[in-house]
């Protein structure tokens, strides 16, 4: 329970710093700690007591409970592409919002868009 | 590795302070700094919970990836947040 | 025929969208015709689907041909078939009117054929996310597909250059935190039932005792969703957005983005977690949120100057009533949802493919710019009126039919919420009377020359919009008038009967 | 009342709309226009001529159901009150449109194809709401109607006549849409929505469901009928050129109005439940003041049109006072009166064309001297003028005089009261037009009659009031449409009716 | 969500003060009714997945069952998620490098080469290295952990180390695009990144062609044993997603931090027009 209860604290911190924070470069380094949030949620789902890594060795036939659930540790390898897909997006926004408004202070940003 | 297990929960407690520090610091480089530590140690933490695959691609994609990505905004942007 | 349809309307956007950047890449030629028949095929893939969906049943189709909760299936059923189609007949008129290049657009950075092939890939990809949203049976995959659609629609936005970026920005935090409460309430069923598929899911939700836990995880996908969806509290980020679009992409995003989250929210919460108390809960608290945004809305839009923003928060009351529709949960009210998002994709896209257009082309973005077009160009405004009356409801266009049903459900489900609903939808169309007859009367009737700051010199003679926005605007109204015309076969056999079309809804609706 | 399945209601609506994209194509070769509109106008008039002989064998046309909506077809039945309506605007739109030709040549105005094309459109929304067989086909009329007539109450386009436009907007589309919430409601109360004599609604609902309800159809058909709160928009569309006054006023919109308040009194609530529900009594006291807060207003205003547009809304509200009361005479004078007022008011208009046509003059203070410069003109006035009256041997007198009859029947002693202080009040703000025009000096003596297609539409029709006057059954029978739809709403409505029919 | 209206900054956070904790608790009490941490018996073990633990090895070939699930079971969400990162590509370069994004201030350091000798000759063992090791772990992907998309990135940040320490090899003098000393110019990239997913869909027409599923490789023809036809098309897909990461990586380097444009004119030398 503790380990969700860790992920639910990063997803809320990642939300909180999304929310609140004024520059847009850190909203987006609190978007990716939410992102992050929800992959350490899913991971600690696909935790079994006892089991191994879920990469077979010379064993005999596989049985379920000796190794780890393989279907989260599948959807976390997309949601971090896709994590590292949205940052690399926004940051080449960033860098053009920077280039043509010479900020990235929210407020003063949507003075200028008025 | 019960669930109580004093590494995991150190673990994590070290990512969830990397995280915060990481959004509180003001500098731009330090805080791209401090992220990247925070991936790696959430790429350890997979490895523990032997996610071994997440943590090779959060590893390279998260951390190294992502990082160099933000120094080099740094560098096209200005280092300071304004 | 039938089993390869599923494979191609998939695949197909997923290939144009390579294809063409790599066209444009390697040969630098323009890519327009490539598109256009990758759009207008993919369009021929949804028609066969809608066409053996209502012919002969729904299909299943397992991807990988792996079945079942395993692999990831595809689902098409009169629902799914329906806004496949709108989507991939939208994507065909916003892929003609990308011909209406920067080079006109003054607004836009200058336009060289590599750039226009990668906003060409970028409409594809967002086509192919959007029928990857509409055709998944698998909730995670539905995640996946809402990135890939939500990533093309923020390249899609930024390509307006200066404060477009900006909004695309925002767009793109709003859309990030969606998709994460989104996955996250993923997370929790997989946790409480282990599986991901939505048949299974609504198989085994019932069983699942742990009611906190489940309303969490409705709470959260509801959340999600109705970001995307623009439900009310959560619209922030839609009237930039949709204004500092480039056209094409606006008359596209405004047409349809917004409604393929609402039927992501109807599939989910009407349809697989109608079962918990938690979804009834949500749904009900969404039909009062959809009032709010109704009214919320149009008063909004009533006070804008601008045309486009006005087009935009006119399009935040009409997600507010597709909502109220989906909230109430019973056929008519779904009928009458579904009916409301065909009929306002088809207007509201006619209306930003215009307005963008004139705003370009009149460099300027207020009411006054709309004075004397009428005597201009009379073919595209008449399109324009017909498309603003079937925004307001008024008969002979499909805007007033799609009220009409919800207004009758609202009246059919009865109680406080029934009357909030019918009440507001009302006053909705008195509020949509005044904003969008006020750019009537100056299109028709007010002459340029008493339009405050207008100087004739500055404005253009010769036709209002170029062609590859009047086709589109012209198409698109012609359509209007004919479902309004034809409301009520359309409503027997096009509109899926929500009954039997899928496993379950609400028990309470008459 | 058996029905007859047949496609001429269909023709009568669709021959307007028909034309509307022939008009709007031909805008180079005037002639073709009109031409266009006058053959509309004929075949409107044949088919609604060709569908009296069933009307008065006691049968109705239907024209087949079209798909609409889930239990609501799009359905059109030539009953005798709709085809008394659907008659008196066929025939009045052939007036009006020779009257437009002259009108609009000699003033030169721009545009014409458009009107043309709007006045199409309106009349063929106006016999859509005649013809309506149920609440959804008649509200889809009534909503093209509005949208038809705002380009020509703003035909003139200058920002003073937009802000008229805009006011005649505001009233008829809020009230469109409430009409909308309250046929929807009807809709899923009672499901179809028919009209049938005597109403539907009986027991659909609690008696408080039904109030508001009520309140609702009544704000809907009510402020397209001018009753009193909801007037304003009608001397404000005055702005408008005259024949579109006289659409307004004689042909189509305001008409549609009261026959809409008289739809809803006989056909959607029948006069025994207004009764049961108590609202006869109110209904008839708002007529009543309306009748004479217009008459007051009528007497203090200069502007020639807008006096008779307040004529009009005192007029129209005699109807709404028919439907009130109920009673099979009442029903019947009410229902004559559409007709009555329709060609009595029309004259009133063409002559206030007339006169601003050949003199430009607006205000009734400058009329003086133009009667014997304009005799024709004026004496079609005076002809109108005391058939609004009431005078015997001018069809204003059979619908009051039966309306007297009708509340007689019902005790309500009052009514007789107030039509007689009413006709009254006619002759106070009526004669002294005729006095002013004829008695007084005139100032020049060039004024002439206007041209020929500007005389011959009013002197035609008091001719044809004259000729209703003395014997109401003339022509396509009126009156037997009246009573025939007064006696279908009685036959449902047996107890509380003492009067039969002479 | 947006960002907050032009409130004061007290605003903003009393909103949040309240809001967030609201969230986490919210959130903690419906974990607490979820199945235990490391339940061997919770829904999530015993569903779906066992089926992917014992079979995965029989019907795909592939003894990294993550593999097996990502590239075969659920080879459709691979798909998406290439899709994905092909958007973030494409996205980068409509808004900074083609025609439109002309910087306006001179990237500092990222452009010029280091050129410190120890860097230098670091970087000549080091990338050949991490260059082998991507492609090994591409290839062992069903075996070890790893994959296409770990191979790609790691394939992309040798590309990266080497436009870090070498720069752009020789500065174009204006008239032609710099070309790196190594891998792809934007435009080269991004046609590494479109093949990727002609291959990767390609493949799955390729199975519907001869009768299968979208994405169904057992009914290609690349053998008897239909675990070793799924194991060969496994590999296949997992080389085209290697291709578009690398490319997009490329890419995404590219025009975020040297600012590199399409037509690869040396930036930050002239002064672009504000748009």
């Amino acid at each position: 329970m503790t380990t969700y209860a860790f992920a639910a604290a990063l997803f809320t911190l990642g939300i909180a710093g999304m929310a609140l924070l004024p520059n847009l470069l850190r909203k987006l380094l609190a978007m990716n700690v939410m992102q992050v949030a929800v992959i350490v949620f899913f991971v600690s789902l696909a935790f079994k007591d006892g089991a191994t890594v879920p990469i077979l060795g010379q064993g005999g036939a596989p049985q379920a409970a000796e190794f780890m659930n393989p279907l989260p540790h599948t959807l976390m390898l997309t949601a971090i592409v896709v994590s590292v897909s949205t940052t690399g997006l926004a940051l080449g926004l960033l860098v053009r919002i920077r280039s043509r408004f010479e900020t990235l202070n929210e407020r003063r940003l949507l003075d200028k868009l008025r | 590795m019960a669930e109580g297990h004093l590494i995991s929960i150190g673990l994590l407690a070290a990512m969830v302070v990397s995280a915060a520090c990481a959004l509180a610091v003001k500098d731009l480089l330090t805080a791209a700094a401090l992220f990247g530590a925070f991936s790696f140690l959430t790429a350890t933490w997979f490895a523990l919970l032997g996610a071994v695959d997440v943590a090779f691609t959060e590893a390279c994609v998260g951390g190294a990836l992502t990082t160099i990505l933000f120094v080099s905004t740094a560098f096209r942007t200005s280092r300071r947040f304004d | 025929m039938r089993e390869l349809l599923p494979g191609l309307l998939v695949a197909l956007p997923l290939v144009g969208a390579a294809l063409v950047p790599l066209v444009a890449a390697l040969f630098r030629r323009t890519t327009r015709v490539a598109a256009l028949t990758l759009h207008a095929a993919i369009f021929a893939a949804a028609l066969g689907l809608f066409w053996s969906a209502a012919a002969a049943g729904p299909i299943r189709y397992a991807v990988g041909g792996w079945p079942g909760p395993w692999g990831i299936e595809l689902w098409f059923d009169g629902l799914s078939t329906l806004i496949a189609l709108l989507v991939a007949g939208m994507a065909c008129f916003a892929s003609f009117a990308q011909t209406f290049g920067p080079d006109r657009d003054r607004t836009a950075p200058a336009s060289t054929p590599l750039r226009e092939g990668l906003l060409r890939g970028a409409l594809l990809l967002l086509v192919g996310g959007l029928l990857g949203i509409v055709a998944t049976r698998d909730v995670f995959n539905l995640f996946v597909f809402l990135e890939i659609s939500s990533l093309a629609a923020y390249t899609l936005v930024a390509s307006g250059g200066g404060r477009s970026t900006v909004a695309a920005f925002r767009y793109l935090l709003a859309g990030t935190a969606a998709g994460s409460l989104y996955l996250f309430g993923v997370g929790f069923l997989y946790a409480l039932t282990g599986t991901l598929n939505m048949d299974d899911l609504a198989a085994r939700l019932p069983s699942v005792e742990a009611d906190a836990a489940l309303t969490v995880a409705v709470v959260l996908i509801a959340v999600g969703l109705s970001i995307k969806a623009a439900l009310f509290p959560l619209h922030g980020w839609l009237p930039d957005t949709y204004v500092y679009t480039p056209t094409p992409a606006a008359g596209f995003i405004a047409a349809v983005m917004a409604k393929v989250s609402a039927y992501a929210l109807l599939r989910l919460l009407g349809e697989v977690l109608a079962g918990t108390t938690a979804g009834a809960v949500v749904l009900e608290i969404m039909i009062w949120l959809g009032v709010a945004g109704v009214v919320a809305g149009g008063v909004l839009a009533v006070a804008q100057r601008a045309v486009t923003r006005m087009l935009a928060w006119s399009s935040i009351s009409a997600m507010g009533m597709i909502l109220i529709g989906v909230g109430m949960g019973s056929a008519l009210a779904i009928t009458g949802a579904l009916f409301h998002m065909a009929a306002h994709a088809l207007a509201k896209g006619c209306l930003f493919f215009g307005a963008g257009g004139i705003r370009a082309l009149e460099d300027g973005d207020g009411v006054d710019r709309w004075a004397g077009l009428g005597s201009r160009a009379p073919w595209t405004l008449a399109a324009l009126t017909v498309a603003a009356l079937s925004m307001i409801g008024i008969p002979p266009t499909a805007g007033f039919f799609s009220k009409y049903y919800l207004l009758s459900a609202s009246i059919a489900a009865g109680g406080p919420a029934g009357i909030a609903a019918f009440a507001a939808i009302i006053l909705s169309s008195l509020l949509a009377t005044v904003y969008f007859l006020r750019v009537l009367e100056a299109a028709w009737f007010r002459t340029p020359g008493d339009a405050p700051e207008a100087d004739s010199e500055r404005r253009p003679p010769g036709p209002v919009l170029p062609r590859p926005l009047a086709v589109p605007v012209v198409g698109l109204a012609v359509l209007v008038l004919l479902t309004g015309i034809f409301a009520r076969p359309f409503e027997r056999h096009v509109l899926p009967d929500w009954e039997s079309g899928t496993a379950r809804i609400s028990a309470e609706a008459p | 009342m058996t029905d007859i399945v047949s496609l001429r209601p269909l023709l009568a609506v669709g021959a307007g709309l028909a034309v509307v994209l022939p008009i709007l194509l031909s805008g180079r070769r005037p002639a073709l226009r009109e031409a266009w509109t006058f053959v509309a106008g004929a075949v409107q008039l044949g088919a609604a001529l060709s569908m009296l002989p069933a009307a008065f064998a006691g049968a109705a046309h239907v024209s087949p159901a079209l798909p609409l909506l889930p239990g609501m077809p799009l359905q059109f039945r030539a009953d005798p009150l709709g085809l008394l309506f659907l008659t008196l605007s066929s025939v009045l739109w052939l007036a009006t449109s020779s009257y437009s030709v002259g009108y609009l040549r000699s003033l030169g105005l721009k545009h014409q194809t458009g009107y043309f094309a709007a006045f199409a459109a309106a009349v063929a929304a106006a016999a859509g709401v005649a013809l309506a067989a149920n609440l959804v086909t008649f509200l889809i009329c009534y909503e093209v109607l509005t949208l038809a007539t705002w380009p020509l109450v703003v035909h003139k386009r200058t920002s003073g006549v937009l802000g008229s436009g805009r006011s005649y907007l505001a009233y008829t589309l809020i009230a469109g849409q409430l009409l909308l919430g309250a046929v929807v409601w009807a809709g899923t109360l009672v499901p179809g929505a028919q009209f049938t004599p005597g109403g539907f609604l009986a027991g659909a609902a609690s008696d408080g469901v039904l109030r508001v309800l009520f309140v609702l159809l009544l704000v809907g058909v009510g402020s397209k009928a001018a009753v009193f709160p909801l007037h304003g928009w009608l001397p404000a569309a005055m702005v408008a050129p005259t024949p579109v006054s006289a659409l307004l006023h004689a042909v189509a919109v305001v008409k549609a109005g009261a026959f809409g308040v008289l739809r809803l009194t006989g056909w959607v609530f029948g006069p025994d439940l207004m009764h049961d529900l108590g609202l006869s009594l109110p209904l008839a006291a708002l007529a009543a003041g309306t009748i004479l807060m217009a008459s007051l207003r009528a007497l203090g205003e200069d502007h020639f049109k807008r006096r008779l547009a307040y004529s009009t809304v005192s007029q129209l509200s005699y109807i709404v006072l028919g439907g009130a009361i109920g009673t099979p005479l009442a029903l019947a004078g009410a229902a004559f009166h559409i007709v009555a007022h329709g060609f009595l008011k029309i004259t009133l208009f063409f002559c206030a064309g007339s006169v601003y046509a050949a003199t430009g003059r607006e205000h009734i203070s400058q009329l003086s001297g133009l009667g014997r410069a304009m005799p024709f003109t004026f004496a079609a006035f005076g002809v109108g003028a005391l058939g609004m009256a009431g005078i015997p041997m001018l069809p204003g007198f059979i619908s009051k005089w039966n309306l007297a009859l009708g509340a007689l029947d019902d005790h309500q002693v009052w009514v007789v009261a107030l039509l007689v202080v009413s006709g009254l009040l006619n002759l106070a703000y009526y004669l002294p037009i005729l006095r002013i025009a004829v008695f007084e000096p005139g100032d020049d003596r060039r004024v002439r009659e206007p041209s020929a297609w500007l005389v011959a539409p009013p002197v035609f029709a008091a001719l044809a009031a004259i000729v209703l006057g003395l014997n109401p059954d003339a022509g396509a029978r009126f009156w037997f449409l009246a009573e025939s739809a007064a006696q279908s709403v009685a036959a449902h409505a047996p107890e509380f009716l003492t009067g039969g029919l002479p | 969500m947006g960002a907050p209206r032009h409130g004061g900054t007290r605003v903003r956070w009393l909103l949040g003060a309240a809001a967030f904790p609201a969230l986490f608790l919210g959130l903690v009490l419906g974990m607490a009714e979820l199945p235990e941490f490391g339940d061997p018996g919770s829904p999530a073990s015993t569903h779906v997945s066992p089926r992917f633990i014992e079979d995965a090895a029989a019907e795909t070939g592939a003894a990294n069952m993550v593999t097996a699930v990502l590239a075969d079971y659920r080879g459709y969400d691979t798909l998406g998620e290439t899709a994905v990162i092909f958007a973030a590509g494409l996205g980068c370069l409509v808004i900074l490098a083609a025609a439109g994004g002309r910087p306006n201030r001179p990237a500092a350091g990222m452009s010029h080469p280091f050129g410190s000798v120890i860097l230098d000759a670091a970087t000549r063992i080091l990338v050949p290295v991490v260059l082998l090791f991507a492609v090994y772990v591409l290839i062992h992907g069903h075996i070890s952990p790893g994959g296409g998309f770990q191979g790609g990135v790691l394939f992309g940040s040798g590309l990266i180390m080497m436009r870090l320490v070498w720069g752009p090899a020789h500065a174009g003098d204006g008239q032609q695009p710099e070309v790196p000393a190594f891998g792809p110019s934007l435009r080269g990239s991004l046609i590494l990144a479109c093949a990727g997913i002609l291959g990767y869909a390609g493949i799955g027409l390729a199975a519907m062609a001869f009768g299968g599923e979208f994405l169904n490789y057992g009914t290609l023809p690349l053998g008897s044993d239909p675990a070793h036809v799924r194991e060969l098309a496994t590999l296949g897909i997992e080389a085209a997603v290697f291709l578009t990461v690398a490319g997009t990586v490329g890419v995404l380097f590219d025009t975020i931090s040297i600012g590199m444009r399409e037509s690869g004119v040396p930036l930050g030398s002239e002064r672009g027009p504000r748009e």
